[in-house]
This record gives structure tokens, C-alpha cells and sequence, in this order.
């Protein structure tokens, strides 16, 4: 246990950094995912490759990129292509993972980032599916990070516009989606989920520290399935608060 | 090879190949023409009420800023605007200029969600989203690049975005997977900005060309701004970096800081803190049109603009560039 | 008249050279097309905008080029991309003219490149559509040149493999074919053609010196259309023939 | 959108994009491996009897002719092969390796048509030749690399290459005009030749860039040849020179003058006299014999190859360069 406190971005982005495969092929997108992203390559993950939507692919992250063009994602980078290259080497089966967000998640584990009610007269309007979609149907095994709470976990979210595992076992490849894709785990600022590989609803697979399992379930407006094992997640190591606070993000843009 | 399932969203940008053609072929000059003019000139003659127009890249990167604030000072409304952007098309929707989106993703990317595009949705003077991915809308202005009518992919499918889009899923008469179409996107007007140019509109780009290369080649009227105006001859000596040639173009701007606030690699960075106050103040639309005031309204011109950022916060952001060591 | 002698080659590529005008964008292939866009460019259309379909355009046209990706076709040239940009430049519609050869060609300008007799056990297989297709399918007009013979100009080629009118008026409309496309002129050893508006069949305009209508109708293997009045051509100029031998292929690889 | 017509040619490199995803996920590494080898291991692990291979550009420009000789040397049978080629794909023609042809062009540009090409189909020994363009093998390429089972085209509509190709006509959903749609193009194995790679095989080009990056993320195996091995570092200061990344590459081969007796643009220039020796000595298939038992089976590799030429007539070449003035 660390005796230090943290803030629950700081042990999103730990929590995210530690699932980075080294050696893997990773499309960041803004924010977190990127402090996610720089905490690997400092860490567990030193042959991670980023890849940022715009073109740069390879970058070694000296600074936090707070755009996904921005000279920062291809910093010292291996290629500075354009949109086309990235999205067509996800849609070719390169990359191996995604990180993704937005305002609603379901069992399924897909996300809505366009429209809160009805689409054509909103109750809100958000920024729109963005490479989000893209990466959701091209990446082998997407994370997406999410705040945990019974508004953003619902049983069906306003529209999909990302896609989980849509309506369930064998969904993705009826629509036409790339074999054997899909949703790998979520980070939320309660908990860490998977998904069960049969029914592929989404599955507590750890706690945070200090949140117990009926908190979690209190949070999430769908039926959550609980293994008879639910973990608890390591809490942040100083190390890696070291690095998120004095190396990564010392302005404290995130954290 | 039927149609397994058709968007519901409407074509915003009907097209026609053969009238694009005739367009290539009677509208753009392939005669070496000095191109040159102030941007007021160049939005006034190019931009038009109603036009459905295009910004390259996204509003903190070598985004065409100082062309975007003067369609906002000279009122362009109406616009039929394409899909992706932060400060420049948040700019657009602040001053009401903006009737219909092909809608990726506008907001603030490090910030959060657009409160402009909020008030402007869902107040109904948005008056249609059409909704597409980051990567649908660039290959929707490649197909329209590469002169055919649509091009196909793995992207939308299952998923709302295709719902509300205007794509078609078929099944693919070779393999049999299903596949979306996605329309070709001609624009009538783009907007990119470029880290060199000559006078006749022969663009070269350092670092990543984000969709410069498919939305140059996808629009019947293209207004570059440029960094630097260099002689042709060093456009000849590296003729591989072309990216854009000039037969394409029709005005060339030039605009030092054009990106500012945003960053230009290798020749400045961004300006945080001014990135940070349309933050602030686009979170209501007082406010929002406060800054406008100040920043658009009550400039002539880029020059102007640039005299009032000073060139103090100018240098620092030059010290802050991406740099080649 | 010259009191020079020329060679058929030099006829043939001061004819060509002619045809260019000032200013336009024109697809070359490798010969003759080559020879006639230098000359071109060094006397009636000094704006002239080569295009060389491995990706050189705009080049500045010092040495005469052996190969349509040679550096020569991209000499200081405006851009040095790929194939993909120059012929979807085509099939957007910049391209103005194409230059255009082949083994046989009928009275609608259609050209067959590929096989003599039947196409899976020719008597002759021919190097294949090449550019060619691409080239006759796009640009806005096509000048082929050819050899005159009633060999090669048939009632019927093996194959059709670059499109000119097809079977005649508003047959390429309907295949499909871009809009207001298609042959505009035929030099050959012996004379120039052009193509009847109505009928789109090929139409003798003018002689080369010496040759008389007589002449090539014998070796035409179909009814070329005869109009009222027949030009003659011009010889090469003594200017015209200086250049070719001494600035554009000083090696004599063609003239 | 209903089949309006197909071609009859046999596709005869069929494809699934689920299984090319799958090997591009599992036999494709991420990592930073060295994969410099020599040109007889990099052929002999890569290339074998029966697959479908491609060679980049064209046989006198930027082609990859020390690996195209090395195929020769190692007699890899009943090769498939894509398209359009000079002297590269004559070699392979006179030593009898083809079995069957994606073809566009093959020929000697200046020099006229190919006789090896004639020998090898007449008699039979070429078992199918089935057309296309130019454009539309490099788009098939392009559909590949872009992830896609097909790209349209208006190119090859209404003739006879159409009827001897496998690709499709239908009409377009959107404006109702009529595309064919040609067939994605994966290849088992490809070979370019670049300017400079380092060991990992992230690869730069200078000049035109033919099509090598469409090639490069259409193959499962990919062997490059290149002009000089370059420290990483150079690579990462410019990345946007980087046309192929390091994960699409197999095997790295260093072979200056690797594209003699054809040029590299700012290295070394054509070898005329060389090109025309074969141009001659191809005209018959006993004179073709005498040519690759000198220029290729008498040599053990690339090196002595290049020992046989001779220092003073690559010298001659390098004198002949394209110059950036």
C-alpha cells in the first residue's frame, strides 16, 4: 500500500498504463490516454508505439501532447504521415490497441459521444464520434476510460456511436466489423471492468482501493456481473506519481 | 450488390464527377499565376454566404486561424461546414455563422466539450448534423481526390453514426463482408495552412500532412496561407515535398503566426494561455462575443491581430517550437 | 518548304509537338511523346506541364527522359509524388491531353495493346494496357501516334484496351466514361487525322508533305473520312529540326 | 448496385481481409528487431515456388534489381506476378519463372516490346495472362493498403482489358454513374528499393515515390533493398520522409547500386551500354541464356556482381546523376 494520496486521475492513468502491452501498437487519443501512454513508456511498456490520428506514429514522448497533431505525437517519431496512413493501418489490423472515451457506456461496452436524447433536437450536444468510432471498430482490443457513475453506465446509451460488442455475441461480426475485435477493459474512477467472453457483457474483473463492490454497483445503472474473484487494483506506486507529477504532466494540465 | 442499409442523414454536399471535371478543367488555371492577395481579398472573391466550406487539420495545429477569423469578420453565414475542428470552427459557431455540419469532432480536445457548438445545436440554429467518424470524413474527401464517387469501409458499421450519416452499407461482390460507401465530399471552399509557399501556390508541409493532401485535391476553391512566401526555384529543388501544386490553388495568403494561437512545428509553438482564454470566455455567449470583439471585429487584418498579441507572446511561442536537433 | 531532309520520326514528332498547346497539362508516355512535348516546350508552348505517370509533374524538361519515372521527368519539377496522384490528377479531370500509342487502331480511335489473335493464345502478345487505358480513359483529349499501315489501322482491333469512341456517338457515356472525353487527333508516318463530331469516326486532315490521299488511304485498313478540303502539313523547320537533333536527342535514340 | 458486368479474368491471387488483418496482427512484429541480412537470406526465407510476388517501380528507376537477380539465382518457380516491369520482370521471364501474370505493361520503353515477354506467353509457358491499367493495379494495391475489398475507378470501362481482368462493373449508389470496382491486392511477397533504410527497415525515398507506399501495406512479406543503412536517429529527425515504417518490413538487404543498370535519382544515373546489352541479347531465348549465366548465375551475389561491372563504369553512372542544384 502507498502511503501517499493521489487523485483518482492519477490512479485512472496508473491503472490504464499498467494494461499497455510493451512492444504494442497503440492509438492515443487526447488526454489521459496520452499520460497513460508517457507512464508505460517510462515504465512497463518502454517499446510501446503511439500512434496519434493525425500521422505520427513511433514518437518518443519527451512532453505531454495536448493535441493529437501536435508536434509532440511525432516527436523524434519513426513516420509524420497524415490521417489516411493511421486510419488505414488500423483498418489493415495493425494497431493492437485503442484508448477511447465518451459521455455513456452499456454492458457492451459501447459508447455514445454525439447526442443526449433525441439526435435531431438534443438535450445536449457533444463533440461528435470523432476517430473514437475508428478506432472502436478497427482496433484489436480497445480500453475505453470513463467516469463512474449511474448517468455515463446505463443499459442503453442515447445513441452507439463508438461500437462495443453492440447486442452482444457475434454482433460485430454480423454488422461487418473486423473478426475478432472488440472491447478489452474499462477504467473507471471506481473500478476496473472486463468483459465476459461468452455473454460479452461487461464483468468487474477490480475494485479501486478503498471502493467496495456495492459502491461500484451503486454507480452503474446496469446489471455489472461479479466473478468470485473481484481484485483490488494496486494503488499508485511513488514512482509512478513521481513521474506523473514531475516528468509527465508537471504543468498539472490532468492530474 | 444491394443495399443492405442507407443513413438516414441528408448529402449535405450533393455531387456530380463530371460536373467536377468540367470544373478542373475550366475553372483552374494550369498556367503559372501569381497568386497573391490579403486575405480579405481572398475570402471576400472565394468564400460565399450558403458555401460549404472546409479548415484543414485542427485548431491548435497548423490550422488556417488567421482565414478563419476573417470569414468571422466578414460575416460569411449560412456555412455548410466539414467535420473537424477546436478553436477555428468554434469561432464560427460562436459568431452564428454555421447552418449545417458534417459532424466528426469539435470541441477542445485538453478542455472538454464546445459549449459553442452546444448553444448552437441545441438552440436549433445549427439546423443539421450529419454525423460521420474522423476517418470516414477524410476518406469521403479522398474519394472526391481520387475522382470516383465513393469509396468503401470498415468503419460506422452497427453503430448510430452510420444511422445518422448519409452512407450505405453493401455487401462486397468479391469476399462478401458488408462494407459502408461513404460519398464523395467536394467541397466549395477550403482553407489550409502551410509552412511555405511560392506565389503561384506550389505548398510544402513539414511533419505530419494530416488530410492537406485529400481536401486540397476535394474542393473547387482552395485559399492557402503560408508561413513564408519562397521563390519557386527552392519548390523545384525539393519537387517530392509538394504536396499541394499549385494548379490546385486560387489565392495564397501570406500569414506569419497564421496558426497562432495555435502551433506551426519548427517555427512556434502554442500560445497556452491564449488558447486557454476562448476556453473561458466561449463558455457563454456574452462573453464568447466579447472575445470576438476584441479579437476579430476590432482588427482590420492578421497584421493588426498580431500587433495586438504583441510580439513579445509571439517570440515565446517561437521559443517553444517543435525543433529538429 | 525545307530543303532539308527529315526522317518520318522527326516528321512525326515536329507534327505532334504542334499539337500542344500552350499552357495545358499534358499525360506523356515514353518515345515520341517525350521528343514532342521538349520541342513543344522549346518553341510553341513554353507553359507547357508535363505529367509522367510514376509522379513527376511540371518538370523543366532539359534531358530527354528514357523511362516515364526517370529523374529527368521530374527535373525541377513543381511535385515528384506517385502514381495514385498523377492518375487520379487524370481522373479529376486536370489532365488536358494524353499522348497515346499502340499496335492496331479502328476508325473510332479505340487502340489495342495487348494481343494479336485470340487473347488467351495470341500470335503475338503485346507489352499490355499500360498507362494507356488510364491515359484514354480520363484525360480530356487523346492524340495517338502511330505507324501507317493497314496492319495497325483496322477495321476491328484484337482488343480494345484504350477506349477511344468505343462503337461510336455516346458509346463511352455509356459505359461509363467521363463526360466530353475522348481522341482528338492521330499523327501517323503519314498524315493527320482527326475524328468526325457526328459520327466520331477517324477523318483525314492533312497529308504530310509528299504523301498523297491516295497514298493513305492504301494504307488505311478502313473508310477514313475524306472532308472537302485536305491540308498539307508543314515540314520540320530548320529550327525545329536543330533542336531535335542537337538539344532534345543529340544520341539519336529516336530521330 | 447490382453487377453490371465482370470481367472473365481469373483473380488469381485471391483474398480475405480478416485473415490479412490476422497475419499483419500475428506475423508482423512491433518491436525494433534488426532484419539487416543478406539478399540470398532474405530470397531464400521470403520468396518461394508458386507465390505472388511484385517488384516496385519500374526495372530502369528505382527498382530493386540486385534482389530480382537473386530470385533468379535461386530459380524460384511458377512465380505469380504483379504487373508492370522493365528489365526486372524480363529477367524472370527469360529464366522461365512465371507461371502467371497480373499484367499492365511489360516492355523496354524506348527499346520497344519485350521478347522474353513474347517467348514466355506464346509458348504457353505463362499459363494465363490476365489485364489491367496502370492505374488500377496500383489502386488494387491501394485498396489493400487502405484495408478495403475494392476500390472503384472509372478507368478500363467499356474495353476489352476490362473483359480479361476480374474486376466488376456496377452503378454508383449515390449519382448513379457507372465504376468499375477492382479487386483488393494482397501480395504473398514484394521488393523495393529505397534510398536509405535503417536496420529496423523504416525506409526514405527521394524523388518520386512510384508506388511503394501503396506496395509496402499490400504484401505479407516485405524484402527492401536499400542504397545505405542510416542510423535510426536520421530516420526519427525527419519523420515525414518516412514513406514505409519498420513494422511493415521483413527483411532489410544493403545493396548499393541496387537498382544498376537503372538509375537512383541523386546517386547514380542509367547504365545506357548495360541496359542495351540486354535489349539485345533478349531477343533470343539462347542469347537471354548467355546473358543470365554471365550477369547472374556466374555470380555468387550482389557484391561480386558488382566486381563484374567493374568500379569504373559504376563510377561513370554516379557521374551521370540527377543533381539537386
Amino acid at each position: 500500500m502507498s502511503d501517499q494520496t493521489y487523485s483518482k486521475n492519477e490512479l485512472m492513468i496508473c491503472v490504464a498504463a499498467r494494461l499497455f502491452e510493451d512492444g504494442a501498437t497503440c492509438f492515443i487519443g487526447t488526454g489521459i490516454p496520452m499520460l497513460a501512454a508517457m507512464l508505460a513508456a517510462k515504465t512497463t511498456a518502454p517499446n510501446l508505439v503511439p500512434v496519434f490520428e493525425f500521422g505520427g506514429t513511433g514518437a518518443i514522448m519527451e512532453e505531454l501532447p495536448r493535441a493529437v497533431g501536435e508536434a509532440r505525437t511525432w516527436h523524434k517519431g519513426i513516420s509524420a504521415l497524415g490521417i489516411c496512413d493511421t486510419m488505414e493501418t488500423a483498418q489493415r489490423g495493425f494497431i493492437d490497441y485503442g484508448f477511447l472515451g465518451g459521455a455513456q457506456i452499456d454492458p457492451y461496452g459501447n459508447l455514445n459521444s454525439i447526442t443526449i436524447g433525441e439526435h435531431d433536437h438534443p438535450r445536449a450536444r457533444l463533440p461528435g464520434s470523432g476517430g473514437g468510432n475508428d478506432v472502436g471498430s478497427h482496433c484489436w482490443q480497445t480500453v475505453a476510460i470513463m467516469q463512474h457513475d449511474a448517468r455515463r453506465f446505463v443499459p442503453k446509451t442515447d445513441c452507439v456511436t463508438t461500437p462495443g460488442y453492440l447486442t452482444g455475441p457475434g454482433a460485430r461480426e454480423a454488422a461487418g466489423l473486423p473478426r475478432n475485435t472488440g472491447p478489452a477493459y474499462v477504467v473507471s474512477t471506481l473500478a476496473l471492468m472486463d468483459f465476459d467472453p461468452e455473454s460479452r457483457r461487461m464483468r468487474l474483473k477490480a475494485t479501486h482501493p478503498g471502493v467496495s463492490v456495492e459502491e461500484v454497483l451503486a454507480a452503474t445503472g446496469f446489471e455489472l456481473l461479479i466473478p468470485e474473484q473481484v481484485e483490488i487494483t494496486a494503488p499508485p506506486s511513488a514512482e509512478e506519481l513521481r513521474l506523473l507529477r514531475e516528468e509527465i504532466d508537471p504543468e498539472r494540465l490532468y492530474i | 450488390m444491394d443495399i443492405l442499409q442507407s443513413g438516414t442523414g441528408e448529402l449535405i454536399q450533393p455531387f456530380d464527377l463530371d460536373e467536377f471535371r468540367e470544373w478542373n478543367r475550366t475553372q483552374k488555371s494550369r498556367k503559372l499565376i501569381d497568386k497573391r492577395m490579403s486575405e480579405q481579398e481572398a475570402v471576400s472573391r472565394f468564400v460565399y454566404d450558403g458555401c460549404y466550406i472546409g479548415t484543414e487539420l485542427y485548431g491548435t495545429v497548423r490550422a488556417p486561424m488567421s482565414l478563419a477569423r476573417e470569414v468571422v469578420r466578414q460575416g460569411k453565414k449560412d456555412l455548410r461546414v466539414c467535420g473537424q475542428g477546436v478553436l477555428e470552427l468554434d469561432l464560427w459557431l460562436a459568431a452564428g455563422l454555421v447552418k449545417k455540419l458534417d459532424i466528426t469532432y469539435i470541441g477542445l480536445e485538453v478542455y472538454g466539450t464546445s459549449s459553442a457548438l452546444r448553444r448552437a445545436v441545441e438552440s436549433g440554429q445549427v439546423e443539421k448534423c450529419v454525423e460521420w467518424s474522423n476517418g470516414a470524413i477524410t476518406w469521403r474527401m479522398k474519394a472526391a481526390a481520387m475522382g470516383v464517387p465513393f469509396l468503401p469501409t470498415r468503419s460506422m458499421l452497427g453503430t448510430d453514426t452510420l444511422c445518422y450519416s448519409a452512407a450505405k452499407v453493401v455487401e462486397d461482390p468479391f469476399t462478401g463482408i458488408k462494407v459502408a460507401l461513404l460519398p464523395a465530399l467536394v467541397l466549395d471552399v477550403a482553407l489550409i495552412h502551410v509552412h511555405r509557399a511560392d506565389k503561384y501556390g506550389n505548398c510544402q508541409i513539414e511533419g505530419i500532412s494530416g488530410f492537406a493532401a485529400e481536401m486540397a485535391r476535394a474542393c473547387k476553391r482552395l485559399i492557402i496561407s503560408t508561413e513564408e512566401i519562397v521563390p519557386t526555384e527552392e519548390i523545384r529543388r525539393y519537387p517530392d515535398r509538394t504536396i499541394i501544386p499549385y494548379f490546385l490553388v486560387d489565392a495564397v495568403v501570406h500569414a506569419p503566426y497564421g496558426s497562432y494561437p495555435g502551433e506551426m512545428a519548427y517555427i512556434y509553438g502554442r500560445d497556452e494561455p491564449a488558447i486557454k482564454e476562448w476556453v473561458d470566455m466561449s463558455r457563454t455567449g456574452e462573453d464568447a462575443k466579447e472575445y470576438l470583439d476584441k479579437y476579430v471585429y476590432s482588427v482590420k487584418d492578421h497584421g493588426e491581430y498580431l500587433k495586438l498579441i504583441g510580439e513579445e507572446r509571439l517570440q515565446r511561442c517561437v521559443e517553444l517550437r517543435e525543433k529538429r536537433d
